[in-house]
């Protein structure tokens, strides 16, 4: 066994824990610390695998950027865990179930010799200097354009959107806007109440009583 | 790559579009609530030019470019000249709804010309990773659309529905996606096509991943049984956001699965067919039966939808060009009618009242009988009625499935198409047949009223004659499928 | 195009029927009557040159109108009558007349929209005996379901909602199949809807022939009705308002035994030969049982209606007769006979029902007695209408049921036997309502009030009883058109596709 | 040696782990958003393996895309999230199925 | 003026008049409407007399020709056209005779009627009918006048539609007429069928012959001759019309109509089609000994059995009802001795005294203001003496007196009979001689009791029942019944008395002069057809019939005579000299005077049989067969199991994102399993 495979076990093992305890976890904080580390595990293994801008971006952007932006998240709603936690493990037979149904299914299939994964080979070892990042970089900005456009599109979009969805003006502020006061009727303001000058009726006046009443 | 090569003509109206995006969305900020109808306008007149520019750029052949990721042929041109039109009318219907409800604002028009942007790239897409950025550009603007109506707690939860499961229909995609890159090397749809006609390709991981790629294909479609989504979704949202999520991705999705099924994995035709079978003949019962149980009319619409998509994926099932041309008619014609039906609910609903259950629908001939025949046009299409374009639709597909020998899919199809009838009926009988209970006047905007009746009467008009329309599509899809 | 009779007689009274629907609300209804009517005597106008001009010693096609409608499914504009269907044009233009007379003040709510359901009906009605491709034919046959369902559910009586959707799902039932026997037809006919392509096809394997058969059998046996799918006719004539049930037994019956006629039996002659024993006995039962049926209904127009499923009994089996491949000539033409004059006297009877429902608002047998005491007229009326009903000669009821029985002689006499029957049913159920309802002494005040028919109504019951008799007296007026038609249909029949 | 089969296997046990998470977890609508994470980890893993034996970095490229793209999901998921609780004070999956039948 | 336009002319001018008085009576008013309505059969009568005086002296040839053609079908020719020969010559006479006389004597009876104009028009237009019917020259045309005769039947009958009884009467009437036309078109049909494709009878007489021993399966694997069955299905036409047993119920009820038209119709005319349908069509009977037999039964049995009905009776117009069943039998019998000229002969007597006999009962039940029970007449020969003497002539021809027209028809019947070889003979004889007795039993019996005798109608004011046979349903108010308690019956005005006379004279002397050229004669050579060497029958009558003077003569030295005389003499003794015996007999048998009273219980069975038992099964039909099984199971059940499926699927969108993504994942690993079956099982 060579060192690679060693590290992929180890990190594999802590990589399916991770996951694991990532969907099994009590607390929505130990499951975005859970899912933290198994980003982690993966970073090493694309290493492995020798993309290492993918690798180091799935840490900044990933563990950096987004865990942290869920563990805002979770934090600042406040969540009743225990409610949350009622009734967890009563569906896990069938979840089970299917999950490794679904595990077997793959990998009957993928493990089968139709599948022959291994006619797939490493390719030659690239050279100790090549870039991957440079690789990366190069195919980003001339065949990739247009999917690295829409990619910025999208972020705008998530900014748009993020905002548009969750900002909201408080109900307590008090702002003047000119546009409305100039805007303003008579009829907006004063209101004209014909006044009747005679003297009601004696019936008329219980009438009034009893609507009282 | 050579910069002085870089074709960027076929793209022209993308870039038009994201330009003016941009530029409405910084005027939007210094424009009061009260001038919002500038964006309005503003957001109309892009459409305008970019139909104007899709149409005077028009080329009867495929163009690639942008290093093979932008296709730009009269299959994407006339799909895209139909969803710029629908987001048109989809805005005028939409406008006075949205003011009702406070969500006139910039966002709104924004993030619907983001979805059309994404739209239009899942549509000229050629390559996996342009495809995919089309489709989340489009689906994160309309996760976010649904979700600009915060007040409505239904509203948030059918955003969050159709998130979390949107999410996961893309990871089953990108895993099938991944499944056929390792199968064949490529991302790119003509590359990876060539791999496989040239037995180059792993069919083990081929079938593997297109397993995924159909489930994912079919969650945008809203196919059973990838079609949770649609009811919920439906009828959760603001009626206007039904109408976006029901009219023009409908036909980005069509076009997006043509590319990805019969430009990409052409191939693997006898293998997606059998997929589609099921998918189709599920949708079409499942969607048919449901729906007559609803009474909540949008819900009742949505899962008509799903049902029709069961019809449209028949086109794909026949799997020639007949077949795919006669989808595309279907969904077109689909598209229309569904326009002009949410339509008649956005001007019956009004301030403080949404028009969305069947009883909402009662003694509508009493009311405005020209509405109700509206609706009835529309309804009657859906229900495939001749002489009402649905009807041409229906026929279409069913011609083109009995053309490759599947009898008893065509049979099964009108079969269920009677159990749809049955639903549509009950809707034009609430119209026509039932009192009055609402009196309240119907108060539709005029220049509304007009796009609208034009809308409906279309139905009509294109059943007496839908040759050129189907022409087109014949036309299109014959010259599209050529190339790649 | 529109230099054609045909698609005169199909876009006269569609357009008619849009400008009606164009006065709008009530307010305007007077303008929407004198417009309907003006419309549908237009139609009638131009749907005679059919009849006139037509050529009797020209077999096959006329005023043959042929031109590219949806080129890319193969779908033409493809319009011409023969002997058969010409006659139905003509029918359903007149009888659309009579409607719209029909409802003339009796319809207050929402006439115009009334009146124009019946004409855009009407041309629908006239497009489908008109068309020669078969998706054409398919567009007008369904589309006619349209008005139809409105005219029910809207004018219609108090479970008019089961009623018109019964008879909305039911008619669709049997015509998807077909759509999808005609789009089978149209690749074995090399890529063709043509309906003279599809007879003209030469070779198709038995097993084929009776899977399109049943697809054409669900589609038209449906719509004759045949038994056991004819629940929905009584239900829907009951409902109906009175247009809406001298309409439907009128001309739409027609359209499914028509159908056999221009499709079932020219296109799979093998198997509706193989299938015509079971085609016989369904049509046998329509006489017999429901005949029997008709007799005990309590409701006057459930019992025409049965009755109306009876008569149409005779139409099928008259077409189904065959000795060896051969139709019988006598009961083919005695069906067509047969169906006119059905045209004739059930409009006829289910007016006289409506005329008694205007004033009683009660199509209960029991709610009435003695009407011809303060109805003799109409008293006199309905005693001819229903002396036709119940095939009496001198009437056009009789004509087609003795050809038909004639015909059913010379194949099988037990089958003629049991079709004679109607002789006796007929007349039972019909003259024991009519006993019933117009003899006797006056039974109840809303008898006692009732008052004798007015112009209108007078009118339009002597055009009725000037017909019934006429096509009694001279049906050789009628059958000399349709002679070389039903020749050539019975040749064509004649010759095996195995 | 590693193979990879390794790889795909390890892709397929996370996308099975995230399935399990979304059938298991019908309380927490974040954890559900977490899974999903998982679900793409796992079709990332793809890409590089088959983008390692492939020798070509189209693949890498893509997990690139997946990942912005995956950061903006997030975003808007976690805003609709955020506005779901102001409106209904609640993750609970179970609590959000006012829209069904 | 050509013959055809003659024709045509006998037969539209009562068709003018009808229509006239029925669409335009209420503009003319009545006297105008009983004017033309005359006019038109009084020209149709003139002419057809012409006619007739034209074949008897052999100036006019028999005339075939069509009018119009009604259908072609097929290659076949369908006209409406005119054989006019001997047999015809006579009808037209007897028809248009006795209709003239009724109209004349229906200005009198529906003097106080207010259909007095629709009446007129009914019985034109039956005249017109019943023209077209013996004038036509084809199977068609003779069903054409069938049915119309029958329409009009059926209408008069109704005539007064207020009455419960009446409208009953001709319902059934029309029903049981239909049940004979549905033989009679399938007789039709097998003419058409087989006898050279064509429905002139003159084809069709031309092709018989050829066809003698050809059979046809209609229950398969059973071979019948075609000419016997055809004969039959023809005669069941006959039998309906002419009301032979068992079709003959009809015809008792039938009397609900004004009495005019029980003259006209019921008795004189419309009943005896039947008679002539089968002489025209004497050479297909004559080729089928079966068919002859199956007649002569039927007819015996209408005789024999329908006279001792007359005997219970008490209305006055039914007891002339069953004496016309049973003369109907008479000549139905004679038809089955394939002596047809003796029916036709009898045809024309007893039109006379019949329609004579009606028309009288018709002016007694004037004089007794409606009242028509004979138990409160009784010595109305002082008040109505025209009506008295006229009614006894009547009753003498009748019953077959000497010289009288009935005994030359009657007589000749019997003598026919006697010497008929068929096998059913016997009994026919039996039966015709035995009806001679009963005969002359209840026609003096009436006679007694309506002319003779107490004056009866002073003592029961208080009772008068009903006199239908439909006690259950209370007649109408508005038709005054009996007399008052002043009131004396009167005689007739004198449009009612001159058609009395004028029969009374043709039901004495018509069989004197008529025998000779009818029966004896060549009158109807070459028009009916007998094959005298296979039936013998005619022969015997033929002899006789040379001399009606000694036929006369020597009737008084046979049994016929005696038992007439016997007949006539009992019931002298039993109404006028000892009224109580008859009660007695009645006390003693009354088994059987209740059978003959509810008419051997035929109409219960009928009515128990086929009304109720068509109206169950149409029930059973109705409700179980469309209302539950095809509604109920198949339509409704369908749509209820779409419905219960749609609810079941509806239940799997829970709401919950989870069990969304469930559906999903489960999606895709059955699709996933489906397509790697062979790799995941393996």
């Amino acid at each position: 066994m060579s060192f690679q495979a060693v590290v992929f076990y180890v990190l594999s093992l802590i990589l399916i824990v991770a996951a694991f305890r990532v969907v099994t976890a009590k607390n929505p904080v130990h499951a975005a610390l859970y899912l933290v580390l198994a980003f982690f595990t993966a970073s090493g293994h694309w290493l492995l695998l020798q993309a290492e801008f993918l690798a180091i971006a799935l840490v900044l952007v990933y563990v950096g950027a987004v865990m942290v932006l869920f563990l805002f998240v979770v934090m600042m709603l406040d969540i009743n865990i225990e409610k949350l936690r009622e009734g967890f493990w009563q569906h896990f037979p069938l979840a089970g179930t299917v999950a490794l149904v679904m595990v077997a299914e793959m990998v009957l299939i993928l493990s089968s010799p139709e599948a022959n994964l291994a006619g797939f080979q490493a390719g030659p070892a690239v050279a100790a200097d090549a870039s991957n990042v440079r690789e990366l970089g190069r195919q980003l900005y001339t065949v990739y354009l247009l999917p690295f456009e829409a990619a910025a599109v999208v972020l705008l979009v998530a900014m748009v959107a993020a905002i548009g969805i969750t900002m909201r003006k408080r109900a307590d502020s008090k702002y003047i806007n000119p546009a409305e006061q100039v805007r303003v009727r008579r009829n907006d303001r004063v209101r004209m109440v014909q006044v009747q000058a005679v003297k009601p009726e004696a019936d008329s006046a219980s009438d009034i009583n009893e609507q009282q009443a | 790559m050579n910069w002085a090569d870089l074709n960027l003509m076929p793209a022209l109206p993308e870039m038009f579009l994201l330009g003016a995006l941009s530029v409405i969305l910084i005027l939007d900020l210094f424009i009061s609530d009260a001038k919002r109808g500038i964006t309005y306008a503003l957001s109309l007149l892009t459409l305008l030019v970019c139909a104007v520019i899709q149409v005077s750029t028009f080329e009867p052949f495929a163009t690639i470019t942008l290093s093979g990721m932008f296709v730009d042929d009269p299959l994407s041109d006339i799909v895209k000249v139909a969803m710029y039109g629908v987001t048109a009318l989809v805005l005028v219907y939409t406008r006075q709804y949205v003011k009702d409800r406070g969500l006139f604002k910039g966002e709104y028009f924004t993030l619907t010309l983001f979805a059309l942007l994404g739209m239009n790239l899942m549509v000229s897409a050629s390559n996996f990773v342009s495809l995919y950025m089309g489709l989340e550009l489009l689906s994160l603007s309309l996760y976010s659309l649904i979700a600009l109506q915060r007040e409505s707690g239904r509203a948030i939860e059918a955003a969050m529905k159709y998130f979390v499961l949107g999410a996961l229909a893309s990871g089953l995609l990108l895993y099938g996606v991944s499944m056929v890159y390792g199968a064949t090397g490529s991302l790119d749809l003509a590359k990876v096509a060539q791999a496989i006609a040239s037995g180059s390709a792993n069919q083990t991981l081929l079938v593997f991943g297109l397993v995924f790629i159909v489930a994912g294909l079919a969650f945008k479609l809203g196919a059973v049984p990838f079609h949770m989504w649609v009811p919920d979704v439906y009828q959760g949202s603001s009626t206007a956001m039904t109408l976006m999520i029901g009219a023009a991705p409908k036909l980005a999705a069509f076009v997006f699965v043509i590319r990805i099924l019969v430009q990409g994995l052409g191939e693997m035709m006898a293998d997606w067919q059998g997929m589609l079978v099921i998918l189709a003949v599920l949708s079409m019962a499942i969607g048919n039966l449901t729906a007559i149980a609803q009474t909540n009319l949008k819900r009742m619409l949505a899962y008509s939808t799903i049902s029709h998509m069961g019809f449209l994926l028949l086109g794909l099932i026949a799997g020639n060009a007949e077949g795919y041309s006669a989808a595309l008619f279907y969904v077109i014609v689909y598209v229309l009618t569904s326009l002009a039906g949410f339509g008649i609910l956005l001007g019956l609903s009004r301030a403080g009242f949404e028009c969305e259950t069947l009883d909402d629908l009662k003694g509508l001939n009493g009311r405005n009988s020209w509405y109700a025949l509206l609706m009835l046009l529309a309804l009657f299409s859906m229900a495939g009625i001749p002489p009402l374009a649905g009807f041409y639709a229906k026929f279409a597909v069913i011609q083109a499935i009995v053309n490759v020998n599947l009898l008893w899919l065509a049979v099964v199809a009108v079969l269920m198409s009677l159990i749809g009838a049955f639903y549509y009926l009950r809707a034009v009988k609430v119209m026509y047949f039932d009192d009055v209970q609402d009196n309240s006047p119907i108060a539709i905007p005029g220049d509304m009223k007009l796009v609208l009746s034009l809308n409906a009467v279309a139905l009509l008009v294109l059943g007496a004659m839908p040759e050129r329309l189907i022409a087109m599509c014949v036309e299109a899809m014959k010259q599209s499928l050529v190339v790649l | 195009m529109f230099a054609n009779p045909l698609s005169l007689v199909i876009w006269t009274p569609i357009v008619a029927g849009l400008l009606v629907l164009a006065t709008g609300g009530d307010q305007r209804a007077p303008l929407a009557r004198w417009l309907a009517l003006a419309g549908a005597v237009l139609g009638f106008l131009v749907s005679l040159p059919l009849f006139t001009q037509f050529d009797n010693l020209h077999g096959g096609m006329q005023f043959v109108e042929n031109m590219p409608w949806i080129e890319s499914l193969g779908i033409n504009y493809h319009l011409g009558v023969d002997g058969i269907s010409m006659l139905f044009i003509v029918l359903n233009s007149f009888t659309t007349l009579m409607v719209i007379l029909a409802g003339w003040e009796v319809i207050q709510k929402r006439t115009a929209q009334y009146m124009a359901a019946f004409l855009i009906m009407s041309g629908l009605i006239n497009g489908a005996f008109a068309a020669l491709d078969a998706i054409l034919f398919y567009v007008f046959f369904e589309g006619m379901l349209i008005p139809m369902y409105l005219i029910i559910g809207v004018w219609g009586g108090p479970r008019r909602v089961y009623a018109s959707i019964k008879f909305f799902l039911y008619t669709l039932l049997g015509s998807l199949l077909m759509l999808v026997a005609f789009i089978y037809l149209y690749f074995q006919a090399g890529k063709s809807f043509d309906i003279q392509a599809f007879q003209a096809l030469k070779q198709i394997p038995l097993q084929v022939q009776i899977l399109l058969f049943i697809a054409f059998f669900l589609s038209f046996a449906v719509k004759v009705p045949m038994w056991p799918v004819h629940t929905w006719l009584p239900d829907a004539h009951v409902e109906a308002p009175t247009g809406g049930s001298m309409v439907l037994a009128a001309i739409t019956l027609k359209i499914g035994a028509y159908g056999f006629l221009r499709f079932a039996l020219p296109i799979v002659p093998d198997a509706s030969i193989e299938l015509a024993p079971i085609m016989v006995g369904l049509s046998l039962v329509a006489v017999v049982y429901i005949g029997l049926v008709a007799l005990v209904q309590t409701d006057m127009k459930k019992l025409v209606a049965y009755s109306s499923i009876s008569h149409m009994g005779f139409v099928t089996l008259g077409m189904f007769l065959f000795t060896g491949s051969q139709m019988n000539a006598w009961a083919v033409e005695g069906a067509l006979v047969q169906m006119v004059s059905h045209g004739f006297v059930s409009a006829a009877m289910f007016f006289c029902i409506g005329v008694m429902y205007d004033r009683v608002h009660s199509r209960n047998i029991a709610d009435y007695g003695g009407v011809a005491n303060k109805m003799p007229i109409f008293a006199a009326f309905m005693m001819l209408f229903g002396m036709a009903n119940s095939g009496l000669p001198a009437t056009s009821g009789f004509v087609g049921e003795f050809m038909v029985i004639m015909g059913a002689v010379q194949v099988n006499f037990l089958v003629a036997a049991l079709a004679a029957t109607t002789l006796i049913f007929g007349a039972a159920y019909t003259l024991w309502m009519y006993k019933r309802v117009i003899f006797g002494d006056v039974d109840n005040h809303h008898v006692e009030e009732m008052k004798d028919v007015n112009k209108r109504e007078f009118l339009i019951l002597v055009i009725l009883a000037v017909t019934v008799l006429g096509m009694g007296l001279y049906p050789q007026l009628f059958v000399e058109k349709m002679h070389l038609s039903v020749n050539e249909l019975i040749a064509h029949v004649a010759q095996s596709k195995l | 040696m590693l193979s990879l089969t390794h790889f795909l296997v390890l892709a397929g046990i996370l996308f099975a782990i995230s399935v399990l998470g979304i059938f298991l977890n019908r309380k927490n609508l974040i954890i559900l958003l977490m899974a999903i994470e998982l679900m793409l980890l796992a079709v990332n893993y793809n890409f590089i393996a088959f983008s390692h034996y492939l020798s070509d970095t189209a693949g890498q490229i893509f997990v690139f895309f997946i990942l912005t793209v995956a950061a903006a999901e997030s975003a808007i998921g976690l805003a609709i999230l955020v506005v779901l609780f102001r409106k209904l004070d609640t993750i609970n999956v179970e609590d959000l199925g006012s829209l069904k039948g | 003026m050509d013959m055809k336009s003659l024709y045509l002319l006998i037969a539209l001018s009562p068709l003018v008049g009808s229509v006239i008085a029925g669409l335009f009576g209420w503009a003319i008013g009545r006297r105008a409407a009983h004017v033309v309505t005359i006019l038109g059969v009084a020209v149709s009568a003139v002419l057809s007399i012409g006619v007739l005086k034209g074949f008897l002296d052999g100036s006019t040839q028999v005339f075939n020709a069509p009018v119009y053609t009604w259908l072609t079908v097929g290659g076949f020719e369908f006209s409406v056209g005119f054989l006019v020969d001997s047999l015809t010559a006579m009808m037209l006479v007897v028809v248009t005779s006795v209709s003239l006389m009724v109209h004349i004597y229906t200005i009198g009876y529906m003097h106080e009627d207010p259909g007095y104009q629709r009446f007129f028009s009914y019985i034109s237009l039956f005249t017109f009918s019943m023209l077209m019917l013996v004038m036509s020259n084809n199977f068609i045309q003779l069903f054409f006048g069938w049915e119309a005769v029958g329409l009009v039947s059926y209408l008069l009958i109704g005539f007064w539609f207020k009455r419960p009884t009446a409208i009953f009467a001709n319902l059934k009437a029309f029903l049981v007429n239909r049940v004979g036309d549905f033989g009679f078109l399938l007789g039709i049909g097998l003419v058409l069928a087989y006898f050279g494709g064509s429905l002139n009878y003159s084809d069709v007489f031309a092709a018989a012959p050829a066809l003698a021993s050809k059979t046809i399966q209609i229950i398969p694997g059973v071979e019948w001759s075609l000419l016997t069955v055809t004969c039959i299905l023809l005669f069941i036409g006959a039998m309906g019309k002419s009301a032979q047993f068992p079709l003959h119920v009809w015809l008792p009820d039938s009397m609900e109509g004004p009495t005019p038209i029980s003259a006209l119709i019921h008795a004189a005319t419309m009943v005896t089609a039947g008679i002539f349908m089968v002489s025209r069509m004497s050479p297909l009977f004559e080729m089928s000994d079966t068919a002859l037999n199956v007649v002569m039964v039927a007819g015996s049995i209408t005789a024999l059995f329908m006279g001792f009905l007359g005997v219970v009776q008490n209305d006055i117009k039914r007891v002339v009802a069953y004496s016309t069943l049973s003369q109907l039998g008479y000549m139905t019998v004679a038809l089955g001795a394939s002596a047809y000229s003796v029916a036709m002969f009898h045809v024309m007597t007893h039109a006379f005294f019949k329609a004579l006999l009606f028309l009288g009962a018709g002016s007694v039940i004037m004089g007794m203001h409606h009242d028509q029970d004979m138990r409160n007449m009784g010595g109305l020969r002082k008040y109505m003496p025209i009506t008295w003497i006229t009614s006894l002539l009547g009753s003498l021809a009748l019953i077959g007196t000497p010289f009288f027209s009935g005994f030359y028809s009657k007589d000749s019947i019997i003598l026919a009979v006697e010497s008929s070889n068929l096998s059913a003979s016997g009994f026919a004889y039996f039966a015709v001689i035995a009806g001679v007795f009963v005969t002359a039993f209840y026609s003096f019996r009436m006679y007694f009791l309506v002319f003779h005798g107490k004056e009866r109608w002073m003592e029961n004011h208080a009772h008068h029942e009903h006199h239908g046979d439909h006690d259950d349903e209370e007649p109408s108010g508005d038709h005054h019944h009996g007399l008052g308690p002043n009131d004396k019956p009167h005689e007739s005005p004198w449009v009612v008395t001159l058609p009395l006379a004028l029969l009374a004279i043709p039901s004495v002397l018509i069989g004197f002069f008529a025998i000779h050229p009818l029966v004896g004669g060549e009158f109807f050579n070459g028009v009916i057809f007998t094959n005298l060497e296979a039936h013998p029958g005619l022969e015997a009558a033929m002899h006789h019939a040379h001399d009606a003077m000694a036929m006369g003569l020597h009737a008084f030295v046979t049994l016929p005579f005696w038992l007439a005389a016997a007949g006539v003499a009992l019931a002298w003794f039993f109404y006028m000299k000892a009224p109580h015996i008859p009660a007695a007999i009645k006390q003693k048998f009354s088994g059987v005077h209740t059978l003959l009273e509810n008419k051997y219980y035929m109409d219960e069975l009928y009515f128990a049989v086929f009304a109720k038992g068509s109206r169950a099964l149409g029930t059973f039909f109705w409700k179980v067969g469309d209302m539950l099984l095809i509604d109920g199971l198949l339509v409704n059940g369908s749509a209820r199991l779409v419905g219960s499926v749609s609810r079941a699927v509806r239940k799997l969108q829970t709401g919950f994102i989870y069990s969304y993504a469930a559906v999903m994942i489960i999606g895709v690993l059955v699709l996933m399993t489906y397509w790697f079956k062979p790799l995941i099982l393996r």
